[in-house]
């Protein structure tokens, strides 16, 4: 069980702001926070790790206080344990990939697992490289694995994925859920991307303008009052065609891209690049599994 | 004579070698405290740390012999219990460590100052405290500073002679280094003699210093 | 005029003096004086330094610029130098008796270093003619010239020195010090010469300070210091 | 017209590489770069912005020679009129942002753009801040803002919005596509989003271990061979419930999430995780416009 | 007496001033090269400029003497276009040049060698110079570098008096430094006068390097 209430003073771009963080996070879970650039959601991570010290509250992980302000308690990241990915990676720069990872490493198991997780991460064949000579997502694939060496408490990964192509990602977002539920380690991660969300994460917490708005399932978030055997997409407008004598509507809905056909009325509501709800209710569909 | 000038070579190295040493164990947590602490008179620290450099080197020499005499209170203290610091080896050490501090604290420091602060803190949530962050992450990162310090202190103390010259009475083996050496020969109009002295320190220093150098550019391939 | 005049450390009281006379004499002149070791300033010389009279702390060095035709005109010697044992009042030390530079109670002599000054070459030659020279040798400490032999005594880091009496007769010296002149006819007598050099040959400034430290006024100021003049 | 013909040998993560990259752009167009990491899309830019030397072979720019190996021709990066986003910002650390869109600016015209582009990245507010101060998003956009100043010949953007949240990569999409037909400036992108590869760009260069392997357009590249008035969709599956009598699947198809109805026999063969493609014969959509 | 006690304060500062000056104008450019040149022998120069202090400053100061003499090709060179160094101010200036070229060039050679390179890329994208980008990006963001070479440099100038005392003849007004005056005063056992110009020279220069470092970290403030 981790307890956070903590308050922060922030410049924003908006102007100041007073930061104020109130939650509880189960053991094991996997926990999001979502919310737009500048919103806080690095601050609030730094906070937890030890590495930005909040104004005043309290941050309690599995009854250990590792701060309070009223108390004047405030342990050290190094007593605090945690895995760190950072937004800028932070490889330590004169160690090759392999000993980024066992500098982490404190026991000779976990000694010994280092090269599974490289392996894990797909860079076997870089690991006695230097991280200047990595590109973005390989660095950022070290930065993860480098994290997970010390099986931490908590797991704190901030946008740990957003310089992946989608099957890195993918494949990332695989061992990451893995690791999740094999170490049962409680996860806060900063994500941008829904889709990512809702597949890795218990619960979301949004984040805008220092204030946790709201905490729910990802999927009670994003879907809109969802209707059993009904289908409703939500979709970029990617062109409108007229192809006597109607006009068929492209669409992106995720990765897939739809055409559907629509009447002179319907389509002049609509234009190219604005959003358009996909819906339908005498539907019968068919399920096809892929891969 | 060629004992003596091989004697006196290798006085001068090792008092080099250590007072480098020394000035590296100084150092590094000095440089350390200046670019990170957040107390109020930094400012002042580091200007003391620099000021030195601002006397002539025999007049500060001129300071130390005042300091290390019987007749003043640290003189008195160490002589009391036996420690006689003017005209001794330990003597010239704590002089040449003085006197090139600033050379070994401020690479260091202005390296250290460009060092990402992300960079100790992924190794702080690593686990590894402050120490061994320096240790085994910062220091090897900012390995240009450390050779800067590191050279400019040894080259500096191999060619010191204005404070050694009068904390260290010339006496043969014990605290007559090369640079008093030289000093000596060319006072006497010795030139001959004068020139080999300096020749040999050029051509030793010289290559230590192309090791180094040479050294280092080959481990630095290929990081940043 | 403005002559510059490279003189050897011990003058420096003496000159000081003389060049107040100089001055009242010759009221439009200017001298400047460097004071420092003979070697150095021999060496200058010979590289074109700007000095117009050289007075050195032994004779050689003016007779090898005579040679070399750095000088003008004759080199003459003006003084007879003398050292003798020099240590701090506070101590107690007795200075009348170079035997107790043997004893364990003297764990440092100060001198001038001998290869280049001549006043630690009396120094050496005296304590050899008294058979002392091999039981104290490991004790000294040696000084680039004679004012810093004398400051190491001063500062208490040197039990003892032997120094030249023109510097124990300086007053702030003599108010804090014990002095013991030594034997002269232990050591070569360390005669000191002087040149003009060419630069100042036509220079009014050079050569009014020379004829006022040719006087008897200066004489007795020279002997006030104890310079014993030929 | 661009015209890129170039070989580069590449250590990778599979080892040395040859990479070769011939590729003809036209002017004005929208070209992505897609592909995993460590494929080269990186280098590619660097090398087109004369940051790193090809091995061997030829770009030309409208009819100027940038490089040219045969005849030993190099243009230095400030011959080229380009403007380059990095994938770790390069912000000057001593200039505030407005500075340093500022220390861009050549003429008394771009000078007074300044603002104007602050305000298109929404950080008008943070204008006198350091980059130290700002967050990894506010970071990309001082960036992109920056890139836009000199009205480059080419636009090459290194995954310029992989750390924004959707909203704001959004719109800065939309500020991008506006820049880029207002301007006609010829964009180079690297993405590994897909709606964002769609809704920008003119055409796709699908890159492989250094080649490029295929350019079409994005859609001809993501879509399956599409049916007018048929909805296809590719999904992944979230989870499999028994809601007597029948299994609810749900399914996350881009920002949307459907539950649709599915046999047992259907449902045996699907499994959480995995993705499945959704489609129906009978389909009578209702489009409605969003927002 | 007074007026010569200033005017010996205003040519000490007035010769570190200019020293300081021309290294800073020498020592980038020279730091810039061993940092990027990608040149075989690299490691040879980075030898040889840290040379200088291997030899005692007073030995320094007899070669120059050498080569400034009219005697030496050089010295008769300079001598028939009517320069003199030797004992000029214009050769001081020279010989500390030389001295304390390493302190300038070490501290800035290590703070660029940790500018990230995408800094530099970004500003040639931008269409700047190299000279350019060296002035109004690079420079600004390793002013700690700047300033460690600007404060070691200044304050051993301040200091020096080996190559000076050779080189200079302490001549009233034209190469009598502070450095000098007070080695002069204590070889005349003068400490009272000493104890003075030390001091004088301490605290202009204590203040001098206070205010360096204040308006710095004043204006440090917040990067990085
Ligand atoms: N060192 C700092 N000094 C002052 N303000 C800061 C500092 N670091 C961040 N901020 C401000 O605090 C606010 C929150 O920043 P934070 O990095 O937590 O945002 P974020 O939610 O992680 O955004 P993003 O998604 O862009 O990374 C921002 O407005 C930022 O400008
Ligand atoms: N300085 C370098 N020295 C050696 N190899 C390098 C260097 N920079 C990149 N590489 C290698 O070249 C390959 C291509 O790198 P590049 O940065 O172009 O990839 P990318 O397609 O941009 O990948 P990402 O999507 O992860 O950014 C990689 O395997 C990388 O390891
Ligand atoms: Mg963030
Ligand atoms: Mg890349």
């Amino acid at each position: 069980m981790i307890y956070i209430n903590i308050t922060k003073h922030l410049d924003t771009a908006e102007g100041p702001l007073n930061a104020h963080f109130e939650l509880t996070i189960n053991d094991g879970e996997f926990l999001t926070l979502f919310g737009p650039s500048g919103a806080g959601k690095t601050t609030l991570l730094r906070m937890i790790a030890g590495l930005e010290k909040p104004d005043s509250g309290k941050i309690e992980v599995d009854g250990e206080v590792w701060f309070d302000s009223a108390k004047k308690i405030n342990l050290p990241p190094q007593k605090r344990s945690i895995g760190f990915v950072f937004q800028d990676y932070a490889l330590f720069p004169t160690m090759s990939v392999r000993e980024n990872l066992l500098f982490a490493a404190e026991t000779t198991e976990q000694r010994h697992n280092v090269d599974e997780l490289i392996e894990l991460v797909e860079l076997t064949a870089l690991s006695d490289r230097l991280p200047s000579t990595l590109s973005g997502g390989q660095k950022q694939r070290v930065a993860l694995a480098r994290a997970l060496v010390r099986h931490p408490k908590i797991l704190l990964l901030d946008e740990p994925l957003s310089a992946l192509d989608s099957t890195m990602r993918h494949k990332l977002q695989d061992s990451l859920s893995l690791i999740h539920t094999r170490l049962g380690v409680t996860t806060l991660l900063v994500s941008h991307d829904i889709a990512e969300t809702v597949k890795l994460s218990d619960r979301l917490a949004a984040i805008e303008s220092g204030k946790i708005i709201r905490t729910c399932s990802p999927m009670e978030f994003f879907s809109p009052k969802t209707l059993s055997g009904k289908v409703q997409l939500i979709g970029d407008i990617l062109s409108i065609e007229y192809d006597q004598p109607v006009y068929v509507i492209t669409l992106l809905a995720g990765n897939s891209i739809i055409k559907a056909v629509a009447s002179a009325q319907e389509a002049s509501a609509l234009k190219v690049g604005g959003k358009a709800v996909l819906s339908s209710k005498a539907f019968n569909p068919i399920l096809i599994p892929l891969g | 004579m060629e004992s003596e000038f091989l004697a006196t070579m290798v006085l001068t190295f090792k008092l080099a070698a250590i007072t480098t040493l020394i000035l590296l164990l100084i150092g590094i947590p000095l440089a350390a405290f200046l670019v990170f602490s957040k107390m109020r008179f930094k400012s002042v620290i580091e200007t003391i740390v620099s000021m030195p450099l601002v006397l002539p080197p025999s007049v500060l020499g001129f300071y130390l012999l005042l300091a290390f005499s019987p007749a003043s209170a640290i003189g008195s203290f160490l002589n009391e219990h036996g420690i006689r610091l003017a005209f001794s080896f330990e003597g010239l050490v704590i002089g040449s460590v003085l006197f090139s501090l600033p050379f070994m604290v401020h690479p260091i420091q202005s390296a250290l100052s460009q060092v990402h602060r992300s960079i100790f803190e992924a190794s702080y949530t690593l686990g590894k405290s402050k120490l061994e962050t320096m240790i085994r992450v910062i220091l090897p990162s900012i390995r240009h500073g450390l050779i800067s310090g590191i050279v400019l202190a040894f080259a500096h103390t191999v060619g010191e002679f204005g404070v050694i010259l009068m904390i260290g009475g010339n006496i043969p083996g014990e605290t007559r280094v090369a640079s008093i050496a030289i000093y000596d020969e060319v006072e006497s109009l010795n030139y001959a003699m004068a020139h080999q002295y300096a020749l040999t320190l050029f051509a030793v220093t010289f290559a230590i210093l192309l090791l180094v150098y040479t050294l280092n550019k080959k481990s630095l391939r290929g990081i940043q | 005029d403005t002559a510059n005049i490279a003189a050897a450390s011990d003058l420096q009281y003496a000159f000081k003096e003389i060049k107040i006379l100089c001055e009242k004499k010759y009221p439009n002149e200017t001298v400047n004086f460097q004071f420092g070791s003979s070697g150095k300033a021999l060496t200058q010389i010979q590289n074109g330094a700007p000095y117009d009279a050289y007075f050195a702390a032994d004779m050689n060095y003016p007779k090898e610029l005579k040679e070399k035709g750095f000088a003008v005109g004759n080199v003459k010697p003006y003084a007879l130098g003398r050292v003798g044992l020099m240590s701090l009042k506070s101590t107690n030390i007795s200075v009348n008796n170079l035997s107790i530079l043997a004893t364990d109670k003297i764990k440092k002599i100060a001198i001038a270093n001998p290869e280049h000054a001549p006043y630690g070459q009396a120094a050496v030659a005296a304590l050899k003619t008294l058979g002392l020279y091999d039981k104290v040798k490991h004790k000294f400490v040696m000084g680039e010239n004679i004012s810093q032999a004398t400051q190491y005594v001063q500062t208490g880091a040197a039990d003892v020195g032997i120094i030249a009496i023109s510097i124990a007769k300086a007053p702030i010296i003599a108010e804090e010090m014990n002095f013991g002149l030594i034997d002269a006819k232990t050591h070569p007598d360390i005669l000191q010469g002087y040149a003009l050099l060419k630069r100042g040959e036509n220079n009014k400034a050079a050569r009014a300070f020379i004829s006022v430290f040719e006087s008897p006024q200066a004489d007795a100021i020279m002997k006030k210091y104890g310079f014993a003049l030929k």
